[in-house]
């Protein structure tokens, strides 16, 4: 990990409010593993003063790409950059998946923007290992697929795919899938909580990759604690995550 | 590099730029991004006689120019930090001062007279104003005869460098530095953090789990000048500047002011390597100001 | 627009939004960007028996999502006010509040008696917590004692609206407004700017001629609310919440954490329309979240 | 006086680090004095706080223009814009020069970009007043005389121009202007000092346009006193300024 000032190669609304920023680094491109995230400064200025923390969505020779939506002041600032402007990165931090791990088949489960580390993950799975992926969001505008292979899809209003919850989905098709199966997860907190409830009780191994607040996301300023599964203290999500076995943590 | 080099009371600090309490753990990780044989010195994440797990999350939020903190003194304690933190931190050439977080009189003593026989320490910082406890932290802060008691307890104990961290929620910091030096302190360090809230107005819950946190960053900046400027024009006591700093022109007016040493806090964990990266700027200014040693900047405001 | 009505005593505010004193000066200027008609209210600069000059340039220094100022109080004084400036404030549907600041407990007490009379003024703001002038001010709002004085003093001679607008630079801000509790006042305003101070480090001079100022801004938000927290915690007086307002969030915050009314000050040197723009939108939240009347915010924080 | 959201026309470096922008208004067009001037948000959050102050530098058709130097972050942010941008400005705001008082010649005094003021007022002044033209500078790379006619120059280095400061050089040549004179002056305090002591002592009559620290720009906030000639008390340099006569106030 180190802090680079990269140049943006390209920058697209891939979605209305939602980005694919590419940045150009070899540094980047040859040390990161999918799950892994980057902090960013996304003005030269105290506003806003903290760095962003955003997944690696792809990598694609020595381009990194991020998936952004546009949140708050920060993303905005971010989604008015033009190819060419420089930008201050930092990274890579945190641990990622662990796709080399013991299973047949590998399960996306993503809500919302949580597709964003799925790309690069997908890429980095064994070609022999079959994947199934499932994306829900609120409505058929705010699906996001970029990326995204095999997929089956969920809207709370119906408008695309299955109605209601991505984990309903996945309980309804999971028959259909064969194999000692690994769930990489990516989302909302109540959708991760509901999604580890479920694979817990039918024994399912389950990553999930988590969000919270961070000041400095590598571990000096202990701003991002999550609890331990045995409550006897806390994880940083920053450094100890942000992809944890879903065992590891409280979610 | 001699321009630069600072001394309080025996302890020749390299140069005054020095890392802040809670703000880079015990080196371990910042070390990476800032040389630590490059600066003054480090002060560790405050240390209590147990470990301490903190506060549940949500512990910071950003605010304009600034962010509030309420970690609640996480921290590995001071055995395990004696055992597995402080040789790492011994390795490098930079001055280690201890930063000490109690709920007693008595366990400041006590953390301070374990701490005190290791030669890798080179000073303590009792920690009187940490605002995210519910016991020790504040309280003491806000109390004259709390920080007289704590300070020379601790100097009881110890012969080295002792540094009291004082809180900005009071109404005049220098009435504290002067307990301070009346009670056997060495120096003191100002700011702390400045007590602040955010609200969820959807949810209409503190974002913070302790309700209120710490302000930091260069919101403070002004206030926490002002504290420095106070201590200095009341109390001849050496000060170590300390309130969002994230410039060499801060580190220059923080000494001005009145700070013998500054330290830099929230500015690492947006830019980790401004700590060591910033010396060449400080020893330019010297140079081009023709001011032949660092210290002499140290108080030279003109006042009217 | 009943849903924005807010009553403090007898006054019934049309919403919750007044400007804040030395931000508007006696209201010539902002009406000309925000309709008057439209706010709660308007506090006039500070005023004093007899008009005071101010203090010598340099008396503003931005600085990280805020800014110092130094004005020293610059006012027309109390004759010229009811002569000049009163005609023209009681043209608007808005409430008046009096802003008086003073040197001696006589004085404030001399000023009140003066413009008491005055139909169109009603309430007065004591403001006991200027950090800019020798006299008066901030040696008052440190000193309980002294708020107690002034504010029954106050009181014995209107009884009009009396709110007492406290001073950010103290431990325990809710002693203070306990104290204006037991002596007759009928709110307290929280928070006035907090001391802060900017140094030219080529000159070495402070940016300021009164050395120090008053900070004030979106850098002091989280520091306000916590102070209206603090106070609604401990005392049962409503709270006129003060500090760093820019956004109609801000507003519904301040009130979540205990305010009554809010007063906007630095916005109105950037965005002068704010005031009254902001109307629709508090309105369109209270709908939205189907809230009856503002002021059932208030204090509505859930705490732990 | 208004605040409008108007859009950036253009946006040059006439000189290195120089910058010339050029808004269209209607409404400042058709109300604005030379000597007035606009209080600019640079950028639309928090950072930098305060609006910045800057003389209208000329008026053409529908398009205000500004002359301004990179000095500090809000000046940088403005001369990263583009056209085509959005610039929040508000104004006119106080009281610009007096050209149609009772003289007969024109006399330009300007150090460094204190010429910003003066194309404006150049088309203003009644074309059958001769005017003369002074600029000074530290040396020729920070000669700016943009948008200025019939000009002598003074370098404190003498790289261009007379050798010494602007003052001096018009010393020199006073002696070659006939008729009533009336002198327009802009610059640092340091000059227009030792100007009007000179133009005090010989009886010129002299308008200065003065610079301090501004926070609202209009008259609320009594942040930019300067000193009346009486010391009885100050006057504000954003409302009863930036144009003074000399004599009004104590530079
Ligand atoms: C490890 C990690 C990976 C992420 N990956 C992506 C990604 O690939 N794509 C994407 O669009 N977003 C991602 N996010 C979320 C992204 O960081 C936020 O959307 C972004 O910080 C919003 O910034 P803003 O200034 O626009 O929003 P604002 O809401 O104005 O500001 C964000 C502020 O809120 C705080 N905050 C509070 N809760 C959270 C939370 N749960 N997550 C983040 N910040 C929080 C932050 O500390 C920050 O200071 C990720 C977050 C984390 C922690
Ligand atoms: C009436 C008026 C007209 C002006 N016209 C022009 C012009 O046409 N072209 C031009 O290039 N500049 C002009 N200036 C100066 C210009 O406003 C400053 O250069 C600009 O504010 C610098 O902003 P910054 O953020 O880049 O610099 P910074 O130094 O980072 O910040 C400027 C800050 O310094 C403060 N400040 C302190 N002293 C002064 C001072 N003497 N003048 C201005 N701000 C001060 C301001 O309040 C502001 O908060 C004018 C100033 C005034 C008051
Ligand atoms: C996340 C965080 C944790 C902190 N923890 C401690 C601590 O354990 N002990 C202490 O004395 N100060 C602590 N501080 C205060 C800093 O040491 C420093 O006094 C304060 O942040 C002001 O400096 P800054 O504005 O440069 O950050 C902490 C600050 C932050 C931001
Ligand atoms: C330039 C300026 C002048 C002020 N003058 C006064 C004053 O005369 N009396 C007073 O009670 N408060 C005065 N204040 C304080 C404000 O009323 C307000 O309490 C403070 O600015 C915090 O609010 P804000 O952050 O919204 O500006 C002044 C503030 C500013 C910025
Ligand atoms: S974000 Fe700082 S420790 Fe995790
Ligand atoms: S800048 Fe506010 S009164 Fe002049």
């Amino acid at each position: 990990m180190h802090i680079e000032q990269t140049k943006i190669v390209s920058i697209k609304e891939v979605q209305s409010h939602t980005f694919l920023l590419s940045i150009q680094s070899e540094y980047f491109a040859g040390t990161t593993n999918p799950g892994q995230f980057f902090n960013i400064k996304v003005s030269d200025n105290n506003f806003p003063l903290l760095r962003r923390p955003f997944s690696v969505c792809d990598v694609d020779g020595d381009i990194i790409s991020f998936l952004f939506d546009v949140h708050g002041e920060g993303t905005k600032i971010l989604s008015k950059k033009k190819p060419g402007d420089d930008l201050d990165v930092f990274g890579p931090l945190g641990n990622g998946f662990n796709y080399s791990s013991d299973f047949q088949t590998a399960i996306i489960v993503a809500g919302g923007l949580g597709v964003a580390p799925f790309p690069f993950l997908l890429k980095k799975i064994p070609a022999d290992k079959p994947v199934f992926s499932f994306v829900g969001a609120r409505n058929s505008n705010q699906l996001i697929t970029y990326g995204i292979k095999n997929t089956k899809l969920s809207t709370d209003d119906g408008s695309a795919g299955f109605r209601g919850n991505v984990v309903q989905l996945l309980k309804n098709e999971i028959h259909n899938i064969n194999g000692v199966k690994k769930i990489f997860a990516c989302g909302p907190n109540v959708m991760l909580r509901s999604l580890v409830e479920w694979t817990t009780s039918i024994g399912i191994e389950t990553e999930i990759s988590v969000e919270c607040a961070m000041a400095c996301g590598f571990g000096i300023c202990q701003g991002c604690p999550t609890e331990k599964s045995d409550k006897s203290g806390y994880l940083l999500v920053c450094k100890d995550g942000p992809v944890f076995n879903s065992q590891e943590i409280v979610i | 590099m001699k321009e630069l080099a600072v001394k309080i009371k025996d302890v020749e600090f390299k140069n005054p730029v020095l890392l802040a309490s809670g703000t880079v753990g015990y080196g371990d990780e910042i070390a990476r991004f800032c040389d630590l044989n490059q600066i003054g010195g480090i002060v560790t994440k405050s240390l209590s006689l147990r470990p301490r797990k903190g506060n549940p999350p949500q512990r910071i939020v950003e605010t304009a120019s600034g962010m509030l903190n309420a970690i609640g003194l996480a921290n590995v304690g001071v055995d395990e930090f004696v055992k597995n933190k402080l040789p790492n931190l011994a390795k490098y050439d930079t001055k280690v001062i201890c930063n000490i977080a109690a709920s007693s009189p008595e366990e400041y003593v006590e953390c301070t007279r374990i701490l005190t026989t290791e030669k890798e320490i080179d000073g303590f910082e009792i920690n009187v104003s940490c605002p995210n406890v519910k016991d020790g932290g504040l309280e003491f802060g806000n109390n004259i005869d709390a920080v007289k008691r704590v300070t020379s307890g601790v100097r009881n104990v110890t012969d080295k460098l002792l540094i009291v961290k004082l809180s900005p929620n009071v109404a005049r910091i220098s009435d504290f530095a002067r307990a301070v030096k009346e009670s056997g302190g060495d120096a003191v360090s100002a700011i702390n953090t400045l007590v602040g809230t955010a609200i969820d107005i959807y949810t209409r819950r503190p974002k913070l789990f302790n309700i209120t946190g710490g302000l930091s960053g260069p919101a403070i900046k002004p206030v926490a000048l002002a504290k420095v400027l106070e201590i200095k024009r009341n109390v001849d006591i050496p000060v170590i500047g300390i309130g969002g700093i994230t410039t060499w022109q801060d580190i220059i007016e923080f000494m001005i002011a009145g700070a013998s040493c500054i330290q830099l806090g929230t500015i690492n964990f947006i830019s980790p390597d401004f700590g060591s990266g910033v010396i060449p700027d400080l020893l330019n200014f010297c140079n081009e100001n023709k001011i032949e040693n660092i210290s002499h900047l140290t108080g030279s405001v003109l006042l009217p």
